[in-house]
């Protein structure tokens, strides 16, 4: 069943795309750098863009195009912030390690 | 959509392998050059969904902007950002988290028999603006909101942080 | 003006809120990041933005009262708030107004990409106002709310993207496509969307975050990421849960806030500190809204009012902690560093109505959470939330006879007048609901059927 | 304005108001109308034509199935009111004196005030949402109370013991609140409800009610916050810890006794959880080292007796004990009180002693109160409501009625023990100087004192007030061979104690599974909080997991 299912255009796209978002909360929980972290939400982010435009071509949907255009900026939007955060917190510590700081706890 | 399979499997391939970089490399420079790679196969599988402008606004906005601005602020962590390998807990933590996750949403996607697609929306270019200035109006112009904000957040955060606020 | 009128009266709050927090930026370096100026000029931008939602006489209800409910948080919050800063006085109010607008945009409107950037704008205020806080320890939890935040982010959007690939479209509640061969996709695409939104809810497994800036934000803030995240991601649940299949979502719904309030019940007794007791206290709450929610018509009825009971008595207690920054407060303080009488009373009222204790309303809610719970989901998960409800007591009362004997003390803390005037405000609405809870459950009538 | 007299729960609280905003030097002067208002509005009623009185204002609380905010003064709640009116009445004179040097006195009154608002409310409750509502308040100012020194060690974990029993008592009220079908929660006609609306019938609600009553009055295997509790102010003790609060426990069961009677098996189990208690806490109490954690465990071991009567389908005799008892054993926590104030605070019995001579006043008042604790003939007012329950005990179930006549024995021994203990002849300890107590202070003890001897006669009259008619004996045979167990145990103890010189001592138990148990407790809540460890690996891991087992689970659901 699986052979003949994954050969489906719409199939494939959509494997690839529950892959990429598992591979980017992979890398999230593989990764201490800050900014392998933020690509790797981008990973998510751009999994999920790939099923917006999926479901625009698949139903003759452009909004979903636009949705994702959206999407993108929205991306945008979480690096800006999430760089400066990150910057911020890191910037004075020699190692660059997320997962380091534990004042925040109990 | 059946005939452009080969190119799709193409581009998968391609956009999968780079995440894989993404992920894997110890090197944040590689990563965002990897990440590059990605969005560019990306873009190439938007086009063959038929979704041209995604495509265009992926190359422009994501390969142009987000990914410099990875690779400027790599340049200025301590040693490029480099770390050491991940320990054995914490790859077993990815696997199992990855590994879940995937198993999870494709347990759902396998579960149907998908529908072939119909054609593909026609219009192009002006179809999309029909649509982010008619149906989707109200979130395109909430984009405001996140954007406005991000860029207030990142000049505030980066001011409290110059004033040793910390 | 004919194309602001016509827009939907939420979005015409949140431009209101965009166009003052905009103005207190711009005008920031010419006021000299005065108080008084943050203060009026944001409350004024809070009031001006609620009066749309008045005026929208046939809307929706329940986005009349999220946008009211928002703004006027957002007032009580902006005083207590300023009292932290020096320097970022004015970028902080413009950043809470930014996050009000998010959060009213989340509650008011019904269309997937209109929520999802609503709720990215309130996790991305709550983060950069958590990052202002002095000291690495709220910059630290602001980067872990955020990281946290955009996992829930892309999990809503994987699930907005099966969602559209499932309906075609971006309405919550849109019907399948291909009759029932798109289910267990549309199924996927509804969880994702909830478990999206239960991240800003504070629910476990998605409260962490949450909970490092409930315990480290600076405490006018930390009090606005409970209750404008509350009341924004409570109503917009109140929709998808209406909208969408009760079967798939009820079951989750009620296991993850029985999860959420046995978890922070036992969390919070090793509490000896009040913003972390407040903290588990905001997840053990969340659970009872998440409760509720899971629960039919009924449950939503019960949740508006629980939502309600909740804010205002969030608000309360952080109105009346203005001033105290973003350390942690040991009970043992409240005795050395009294807050002064109306404060301290204030504080006291807000924890009992949290701890469901009479005088409060937080009974009521609670026992209206209960019933939909019982008739809905049976004895046994109804007695586990009873008793997890009941045994939170334990914690809120423990700093209560430190806060009394701090009364003895009588110095005058300092408080400006604004921030009193939220305590005042804030506890007149706690009261309200304590002697006529039936005002409160009138709101809950509002509740999508 | 008979109709008013609902109301009278608001009585306090311009009190509280006028002590808490005052400046004056005697804080609690502005409260002592409210108890007394109180206590006259009980009179009010039961002088008048004993029409039961109900205020009700439907749709109060519409989320609840009976969300009226309704109130109810008959005869039961009238007698309740003039226990709790007068004996606050009495703590509050008495706490002028005692709570003098206190700084904290304004706050005291005040918590005081607050209590006997929601206590009142509890005996007015004319449903069970208003119930619960006063329910929780007098829990409330109970902890608060118990850790009003906190200071001191050990208050604020004796509060917290005592908030810990009440939680599972104020769920049990919870879940019985949501149980009852809508418009139906009036406490009178719980047992009109059709058993098919309740589920389960009315076992399950009956057992609700019966925890929460266990609660509330230390019975059963919740005992063990009371002994605790002592670490509050004396007349706190005497007022919330003996007379009031924790009897309303046993007013919960004689108000819905109609419910208990329809589950006969519940009923059954009140009986032998109230016997039990009586016995185990009176042993309980021989053990112990300090004065008032005796008094306490008398007072489960009491609430016990009380218990039993209701078990035994007696629940008149139940609440006579409870009006018989509040006098006597509010008399011995007042009397506890002067003593532990005369020698400073010290409330270890080994360092008191020998004390008739310097208290000879409080010693004749303490007498009066330990006679009518053991329950001597005719004289004290303990023997005619004692007698009642042993005689409905012997009648209803005699293996279970000799176990509570034995444990009046028990009952000797240990009031004995306490009174010898203080008053008695030789002690070891040297003495230091006892401050006298002052007039005030021994003022309230009074008239506490001629309730303990003269309550007893107004048993029958207040049996035909209640619609419960029934003669109470002054002597019979049954109720003098249990006052000569209890004498024989009181004079045992004297010897004894004169014997030993006042060092007569058991080893003590009291509650040795409260220290493993929460231990368990707080092992679990730090393991709970530990998962809040500051890795942010863990969070995202914990969020991506759940994310993934949810999908599965809900996708597996799905058709």
């Amino acid at each position: 069943m699986f052979a003949t299912f994954a050969c489906t255009p719409e199939a494939l796209v959509l494997l690839t795309s529950a892959l990429l978002f598992a591979l980017g909360a992979a890398g999230l929980l593989l990764r201490r750098n800050p900014m392998a972290m933020l690509m790797s939400i981008e990973l998510m982010l751009n999994a999920g863009n790939l099923v917006l435009v999926l479901a625009a071509r698949a139903n003759n949907f452009v909004g979903a195009q636009a949705g994702a255009l959206i999407v993108l900026v929205l991306g945008a939007a979480e690096a800006v912030i999430g760089l400066a955060l990150a910057l911020a917190l890191f910037r004075r510590r020699s190692l660059t390690d997320a997962d380091e700081p534990q004042e925040v706890s109990g | 959509m059946q005939e452009q399979l080969p190119y799709l499997i193409a581009g998968c391939v391609v956009a999968l392998l780079s995440a894989f970089g993404v992920v894997l490399s110890k090197q944040p420079v590689h990563g965002a050059v990897a990440l590059l790679v990605h969005s560019l196969a990306l873009a190439g599988l938007y086009l063959l969904l038929a979704a041209e402008f995604v495509a265009i606004g992926q190359v422009i906005i994501y390969s142009g902007a987000i990914v410099v601005l990875f690779l400027f602020v790599v340049l200025l962590l301590p040693q490029g950002g480099r770390e050491g390998a991940p320990g054995s807990a914490r790859v077993l933590a990815a696997a199992l988290g990855g590994a879940g996750m995937f198993a999870a949403l494709a347990f759902a996607i396998v579960g149907t028999r998908l529908p072939a697609s119909g054609p593909a929306p026609a219009g192009g270019i002006q179809a999309i603006g029909h649509a982010l200035f008619g149906s989707e109006l109200v979130p395109f112009e909430l984009t405001t909101l996140p954007m406005l904000l991000a860029i207030v957040g990142a000049v505030t955060i980066w001011r409290r942080q110059e004033q040793g606020g910390a | 003006m004919n194309w602001f009128t016509a827009l939907p009266h939420g979005l015409q709050a949140a431009a209101l809120l965009t166009a003052f927090a905009a103005a207190l930026l711009a005008t920031a370096g010419a006021l000299q990041h005065s108080r008084r100026a943050a203060a009026v000029l944001g409350g004024l931008g809070a009031v001006i933005a609620a009066l749309p939602a008045l005026s929208a006489g046939d809307a929706d209800a329940l986005a009349i009262v999220g946008t009211c409910a928002l703004a006027l948080v957002a007032m009580l919050l902006l005083p207590a708030a300023e009292l932290q800063f020096d320097e970022h006085r004015l970028e902080g109010a413009g950043l809470i107004l930014l996050g009000a607008a998010g959060g009213i945009v989340l509650a008011t409107s019904t269309h997937l990409l209109a929520m999802v950037l609503g709720l990215e704008t309130l996790s991305l205020a709550v983060a950069v106002l958590c990052g202002l806080g002095r000291g690495s320890r709220p910059l630290e939890a602001s980067f872990k709310f955020f990281v946290l935040a955009a996992v829930s982010l892309a999990t809503m959007v994987y699930g907005i993207g099966l969602h559209a690939y499932a309906t075609g479209s971006f309405e919550i509640g849109a019907p399948l496509l291909a009759g029932s061969a798109l289910r267990s996709i549309h199924t996927a695409a509804v969880v994702l969307i909830t478990l999206g939104l239960l991240f800003e809810l504070a629910v476990v497994p998605v409260h962490f975050g949450a909970l490092g800036v409930y315990m480290s934000a600076p405490a006018g803030f930390a009090g606005l990421a409970m209750t404008a995240s509350k009341l924004g991601a409570g109503i917009a649940m109140l929709r998808v849960t209406a909208a969408m299949d009760p079967a798939i979502i009820g079951p989750i719904l009620t296991g993850l806030g029985l999860g959420s309030i046995v978890w922070a019940t036992f969390a919070g007794l090793a509490q000896r500190e009040l913003r972390s007791m407040l903290a588990y206290s905001a997840i053990a709450h969340a659970g009872f809204i998440a409760l509720a929610l899971g629960c039919g018509a009924e449950g939503r009825a019960a949740a508006v009012f629980y939502l309600v009971v909740y804010v205002a008595s969030a608000a309360l207690v952080f109105s009346a902690l203005a001033g105290r920054g973003a350390e942690p407060i040991p009970f043992a303080s409240l005795r050395d560093r009294p807050l002064g009488t109306l404060r301290t009373m204030a504080l006291v009222a807000g924890l009992l109505s949290l701890a469901g204790v009479p005088p409060g309303p937080g009974l009521w809610a609670k026992i209206g959470v209960l019933l939909p719970v019982w008739r809905v989901a049976g004895p046994l998960l109804t007695l586990v939330a009873a008793l997890g409800g009941v045994f939170g007591a334990l914690y809120y009362l423990r700093p209560l006879p430190d806060l009394l004997a701090g009364l003895r003390r009588g110095e005058r803390a300092t408080a400006d007048l604004g921030a009193r005037a939220a305590v005042v405000l804030a506890g007149g609405a706690v009261l309200l609901f304590t002697v006529l809870p039936w005002v409160g459950t009138q709101l809950a009538t509002l509740a999508p059927r | 304005m008979i109709g008013l007299l609902p109301w009278a729960w608001l009585c306090t609280l311009p009190g509280l108001l006028l002590t808490a905003l005052g400046r004056g030097q005697r804080p609690g002067l502005a409260s002592l109308p409210g108890p007394l208002a109180i206590g006259l509005a009980g009179v009010a009623f039961l002088l008048g034509d004993h029409q039961p009185v109900l205020h009700r204002t439907a749709e109060w609380l519409p989320l609840v199935p009976d969300g009226a905010f309704s109130l109810r003064l008959d005869g039961l709640a009238a007698v309740m009111l003039c226990v709790v009116g007068f004996v606050s009445l009495c703590v509050y004179v008495y706490s002028l004196s005692y709570m003098r040097a206190d700084p904290g006195q304004r706050r005291f009154f005040c918590l005081l005030d607050f209590f006997v608002a929601a206590m009142t409310l509890l005996v007015l409750a004319g449903n069970i949402a208003v119930l619960l509502a006063g329910w929780a308040g007098v829990g409330l100012a109970s902890f608060l109370l118990i850790a009003f020194w906190r200071d001191r060690e050990g208050t604020l974990g004796a509060g917290l013991q005592a908030l810990a029993a009440n939680a599972i008592g104020d769920a049990a009220l919870l879940l019985a609140c949501v149980l009852v079908p809508a418009g139906q929660g009036d406490l009178t006609t719980l047992a009109q409800i059709g058993p098919a609306l309740l589920p389960g019938g009315f076992g399950p609600l009956a057992w609700l009610i019966v925890i929460a009553a266990s609660a509330k009055s230390a019975q059963g295997l919740l005992y063990f916050w009371l002994p605790s509790a002592m670490a509050g102010p004396t007349p706190v003790s005497a007022l919330i810890h003996a007379a009031t609060m924790v009897a309303a426990g046993v007013y919960l069961l004689v108000r819905t006794a109609a419910v208990l009677a329809l589950a006969p098996e519940v009923l059954h189990a009140v009986a032998w959880i109230g016997v039990v208690t009586a016995a185990f806490s009176a042993l309980a109490s021989l053990s112990q080292p300090n004065y008032k954690r005796g008094l306490a465990y008398s007072t489960c071991s009491q609430l016990g007796y009380m218990f039993a009567a209701v078990g035994f389908g007696a629940p008149f005799a139940a609440l006579f004990h409870l009006l018989t008892h509040a006098s006597f054993k509010a008399l011995l926590f007042l009397c506890a009180g002067a003593v532990i104030h005369a020698a400073h605070g010290e409330e270890q019995l080994a360092k008191l002693g020998g004390l008739r001579r310097q208290l000879p006043q409080v010693m004749w008042l303490a007498l009066i109160g330990s006679l009518a604790l053991v329950g001597l003939p005719v004289l004290t007012a303990g023997a005619f409501s004692k007698d009642l329950i042993l005689e409905a005990a012997l009648h209803h179930d005699p293996a279970l009625g000799w176990l509570l006549i034995g444990s009046v024995f028990l009952t000797g021994l240990y009031a004995g023990r306490l009174f010898f203990g203080v008053f008695g002849a030789g002690s070891s300890v040297p003495h230091r100087e006892v401050h006298p107590p002052d007039a005030l202070l021994l003022l309230p003890l009074w008239p506490l004192a001629a309730g303990a001897i003269l309550l007893g006669w107004v048993g029958t009259p207040l049996a035909a007030l209640l619609g419960t008619p029934q003669v109470v004996p002054v002597v019979s045979n049954l109720g003098l061979l249990a006052s000569g167990l209890g004498i024989a145990g009181f004079v045992a103890a004297g010897l004894w104690q004169r014997a030993r010189a006042g060092a007569a001592r058991l080893p003590q138990f009291g509650v040795p599974w409260l220290g493993p148990v929460t231990g368990i407790g707080r092992s679990l809540a730090s393991g709970f909080a530990g998962l809040h460890s500051g890795r942010l690996g863990l969070y995202v891991f914990t969020a991506v997991i759940g994310t993934a087992a949810i999908l599965l689970f809900a996708v597996a659901r799905a058709p």
